[in-house]
């Protein structure tokens, strides 16, 4: 496939926030290891950085966006300061959400809504936010992101259906690293893609190497400008790799020689090389936005540990309006 | 203030259109409610409101529930429709993982100003076990969420308005049987307040509890007893979540017996908070055991013959009292 | 389509099946009406008894099959007495449910599962037949019939994937009228056929005229023999028209006009004029079909009227073992 | 008769095996029980029973509850998990209007036996407000079914086998930080009977009723207690319905006092159930209020900071003893 021509400000975007989200998992994952972070063990993003980036690109600032449980590739690109998202994951009261979610990550200014723990529901809630769009009629989008589990809960059918049978301007973006916690995707799914299931709505839908960052922008700008065309909703599969276990310290199903084959496809690598082959930046450019970045997260860290805890009575705080 | 009579059923089709008029951010969303509905409180909305604020959906209780959320996220004031009550098991996963929980979750980052409008609770219509339960139990356990139940008219109407301008979501629980019950209400705009129970009769010797059409078996049994010089109060809670601990408490204080008359399998129902509140609360003012009247722990049978004699009715509130006023 | 041939005598219960179904729904209404029955309004199945005739009489006797909510088509093809099935409907001691059930009508004895009087989980029930049918390597198949309505629910999602996964030995029979109690098709569905959601599962997915009781038996049988032979499900999509309201004394959302237009399509009309002209059977002999079966009718009455209710003690039966 | 020591996590998974072994016709059936699993529970079987009874599905609950209605329908056995306790909202609808009413609706014409094993319950671990929930106190109230919650392995593997053999359909609980927890069994085959209660502890000054992880709890507190010169007794139930009333009420009758303690939100909890029916049938014994040392009303907080204050613990329990022993 002809890549569309990306900007060059965007490509470089891409690739700060990749290495981001990749350092942040390396570090939240380290910080849990060294018991910094204590709490659910963190669901690692790494080698499916594209997908919540290349997506979340394709969003304006006033567009709603549902993130997956599976790292922070969406929340950052989105616009979730790594401090607010360092700290919550700590439990810290400084966290997004005051440390009572955990990695359960919001940001309403952003209009990044909030993760739940629960793999099906936020299908529904997505449905309901591009319902509310429509209500509205404020050209919003939303775009949804959920792994090749939750599209076998049955609330992907409904909301599916709904947002096919309403035009709403939904983006489904599956992120199918054919596993589902210790389950692979051969044994209990009946069909052949995720992108199969949007065809019974006549939605686009499109199968994208999910590794590759700039195919996953282009397919989401087109669903983008379709949903806010008001044409309706669109389902982009994104084939990956999980490269970690389904969490820090949970047990591992595939084999290390399938592991060492994913690896080959990193994201990043791929990326990295084609700025660097197209002379969009130098080597030395390149390294020194990772070396900038890993400041940045360091500092995130650094401010997460130091925030106080909430305070006892928060306890019982948030729980009305 | 000038008042009218009016039926329950009617009250809150009052209530939903004033509060729609008043707030074009309402939208109402569920099953068969546009073109046709089967308790009538629908009606006339979709005329008046056109398709952007009555929804029809297909038929799956998560996803009304679902989209409820999603709009009260984002801007509107949904009221989402379950058309009986025994549909709710499959809003569960929503309901009670999802909006019960996203304020707190997320650290009150969002407020979410939903009113689940549970229609047609309760037995008796011959509709057997999959179309008669009462099933506001499960949810006063939910932290999160407020519970409402109105017996009357007034209550109905009042409460509707002030759950639906309550930025929490709130469950505002219906009975089949309480569609026709008249009573009369202002002619001007006026809420119940959440939270504050209504003493619908006072007494002297037994408190009785009840809400819902329970309360109106209540009211009937308190006549009969007091012919037989027994003095009844009966209460009702009306919300059910958060509880109006007060009212029933004075109330016991004075009374010093109290009887929970709930239309639910008694284990593990409302009359059971109601009865370890006001022990752990209120014990020294009780001079006799706490009584509950409910319904026996089988599914509701389809039969006239079995169903009449499963639900709890005036007899057994007015046995209950007698057996503790001695 | 050229139609299969099919065996004289399976012509002609078809013929008694589809007249009973339509008489017996009519009777019961009658009853209904006068009050001779108390409880639920009953749910009509008249004009789509072609359906639930033409699939079960492609099934065995151990074979297990799943009614709708709508008629009673099934539960008599597959075996259900008229008398115990008018008396549970009258809630009498003497019904299929002992009057526990009244329209939530069963027969162990026959393999009909239980009708829910939720509009969904049927379908994971049948899936669950089809699974311990695979299990216990039966060659049992289970037929499942079920409205467009039904079809809506989440769970036809994991219905239709499990079974497709697993390969069970599932037919999925849908009675698509259109019509979901007071909401029409075309308002809350994102697909144009039900049927398109078998596509991609892989399960082969037809539309048959559910008006014509020959053309849903040919499929049935397809279908149960693909299943026999552990190939997998099917699904069965039967374009077909709901004459009654959705309940008798429901509102009705459809006008006169396309009632009328839907009678002109009768199934057993159709069956009649097929059998008369090829001559199968004279118009004698069936009015005399018609006759015998209008007294079997009124003596399924008769026996539910006077059959005694259950007894108090009744009530705290059969909540556990 | 000989014994080993075990904990609860193997003593379930030994009588999964051996109730595999005994009977062909149980299987089980879950999310991620064949290749791994995370809490050990299912390890082993899939090798040694094959693809045949260890079956791992999709993500979808209801359908695990589903499949296994289906199952029970048609001769099998099936034990179907759900691997988180909060994941069962899902499963509700096929739970309580399915599987509870199955039976009674059709007239006693099936027998419905299936073991609903409900994983790892509880706050305590980091997992916030959708991994740490005890939902118990919602299917005490849905008639049809038995619950069952274990807090001993001598407990555990006598009342899992018991449930799979049990003709009616049982929730089976688990517990997060009970899988851990040792004890002593017989070697020999054994169950313990659905319905009976234990007294864990006897004592004079003070009953406390309480299961699963609390019942360790109380234990400690019943220690710390006695140092006090409170004597404790603590009493098991280890069924939850059909609940063993007789042993509570004899307990309270020599007591005078009792004290319910749980891991959920007080309001609507099982607490509720137990004061209120002891209340109601046993009301001349009680010298005291009945206390609930339960949670707030709150979602549980993900914060290692708030999630500790959340949590009732034996200090709680002290507390509550203390006040009504004086
Ligand atoms: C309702 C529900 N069931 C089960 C789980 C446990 N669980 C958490 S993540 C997960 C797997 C999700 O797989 P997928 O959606 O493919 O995402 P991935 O982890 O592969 O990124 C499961 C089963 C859950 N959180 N919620
Ligand atoms: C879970 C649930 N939601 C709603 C209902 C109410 N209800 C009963 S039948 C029905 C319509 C079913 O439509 P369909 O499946 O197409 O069958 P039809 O009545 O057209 O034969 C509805 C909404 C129900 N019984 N269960
Ligand atoms: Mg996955
Ligand atoms: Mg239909």
């Amino acid at each position: 496939m002809v890549q569309e021509s990306i900007e060059r400000d965007i490509l470089i975007k891409m690739y700060k926030l990749m290495v981001t989200s990749r350092f942040w998992d390396n570090n939240i994952d380290d910080m849990h290891a060294k018991k910094q972070m204590i709490g659910m063990s963190p669901h690692s993003g790494q080698g499916q950085e594209a997908i919540g980036v290349g997506g979340c690109l394709a969003l304006k600032e006033e567009d709603y966006m549902v993130p997956s449980h599976r790292g922070c590739a969406h929340a950052i690109t989105k616009g979730l300061s790594l401090k607010r998202l360092t700290a919550e994951y700590l439990g810290k009261g400084t966290g997004i959400s005051k440390g009572k979610g955990g990695a359960h990550i919001c940001n309403p200014k952003h209009n990044i809504l909030g993760v739940s723990g629960i793999i099906g529901g936020a299908l529904l809630i997505a449905t309901g936010v591009g319902w509310s769009i429509k209500i509205r009629k404020t050209k919003q989008v939303v775009m949804d992101f959920f792994g090749d589990g939750m599209a076998s809960q049955s609330d992907f059918y409904p909301a599916l259906n709904i947002s096919a049978a309403w035009k709403l301007p939904v983006i489904w973006v599956c992120e199918n690293n054919r596993v589902q916690q210790f389950t692979h995707f051969e044994d209990v799914m009946g069909m052949e893609n995720i992108a199969d299931m949007g065809k019974p709505f006549g939605m686009p839908s499109i199968i994208v190497d999910g590794n590759d960052v700039m195919a996953v922008f282009n397919a989401a700008q087109k669903a983008v400008n379709r949903a806010r065309k008001g044409e309706g909703p669109s389902l982009i599969e994104c084939k990956t790799y999980r490269w970690r276990p389904h969490y820090e310290g949970a047990p591992e199903t595939r084999t290390v020689e399938e592991l060492e084959e994913m690896k080959k496809k990193c994201p990043i690598k791929r990326l990295r090389s084609y700025l660097i082959e197209n002379k969009v930046i130098t080597e030395k450019e390149a390294n020194k936005i990772e070396e900038n970045i890993m400041v940045e997260i360091k500092d995130a860290a650094k401010f997460a540990l130091e925030s106080p805890w909430p305070k006892p009575e928060e306890l019982y705080e948030d729980v009305y309006v | 203030m000038s008042e009218k009579t009016i039926n329950v059923s009617d009250a809150i089709h009052d209530a939903l259109v004033e509060e729609m008029r008043r707030d074009p951010s309402v939208v109402i969303v569920g099953e068969s409610i546009q073109r046709a509905t089967s308790f009538g409180i629908t009606r006339g909305l979709l005329t008046e409101f056109g398709y952007n604020r009555v929804w029809d959906t297909p038929i799956a209780e998560n996803a009304i529930a679902g989209l409820a959320l999603g709009a009260a996220l984002t801007g509107l004031r949904p009221v989402p429709i379950i058309m009986i009550g025994d549909f709710i098991p499959y809003a569960m996963e929503i309901i009670c993982n999802e909006i019960a929980k996203y304020r707190y979750m997320f650290g009150g980052n969002f407020k979410v100003p939903i009113t689940i409008r549970v229609g047609a609770q309760g037995a008796g219509a011959g509709l057997a076990a999959q179309h008669s339960q009462c099933l506001e139990a499960w949810f006063i356990h939910v932290p999160g969420l407020k519970v409402v139940y109105a017996s009357t008219p007034y209550d109905a109407k009042g409460l509707l308005k002030a759950s639906i301008r309550d930025d929490n979501p709130v469950l505002f629980f219906e009975h089949k049987f309480l569609g026709s019950i008249t009573g009369t209400i202002p002619t001007e705009d006026y809420t119940v307040p959440i939270g504050v129970a209504d003493v619908k009769r006072e007494g002297e010797d037994v408190t009785i509890v009840a809400w819902a059409f329970m309360m109106h078996k209540a009211l009937n049994a308190a006549t009969e007893l007091e012919k037989e010089g027994i003095s009844v109060e009966v209460i009702d809670p009306r919300t059910l979540y958060p509880l109006d601990k007060e009212t029933i408490l004075q109330s016991v204080k004075k009374t010093g017996r109290l009887i929970i008359a709930e239309e639910a399998p008694k284990t593990g129902g409302i009359g059971a908070e109601i009865s370890a509140m006001v022990n752990e609360e209120g014990f020294d003012s009780l001079d006799a055991p706490i009584m509950r009247v409910a319904a026996p722990h089988t599914p509701i049978p389809y039969s006239a013959a079995l169903e009449k004699l499963w639900i709890p009715n005036v007899k057994d509130i007015i046995n209950a009292a007698k057996k503790i006023v001695t």
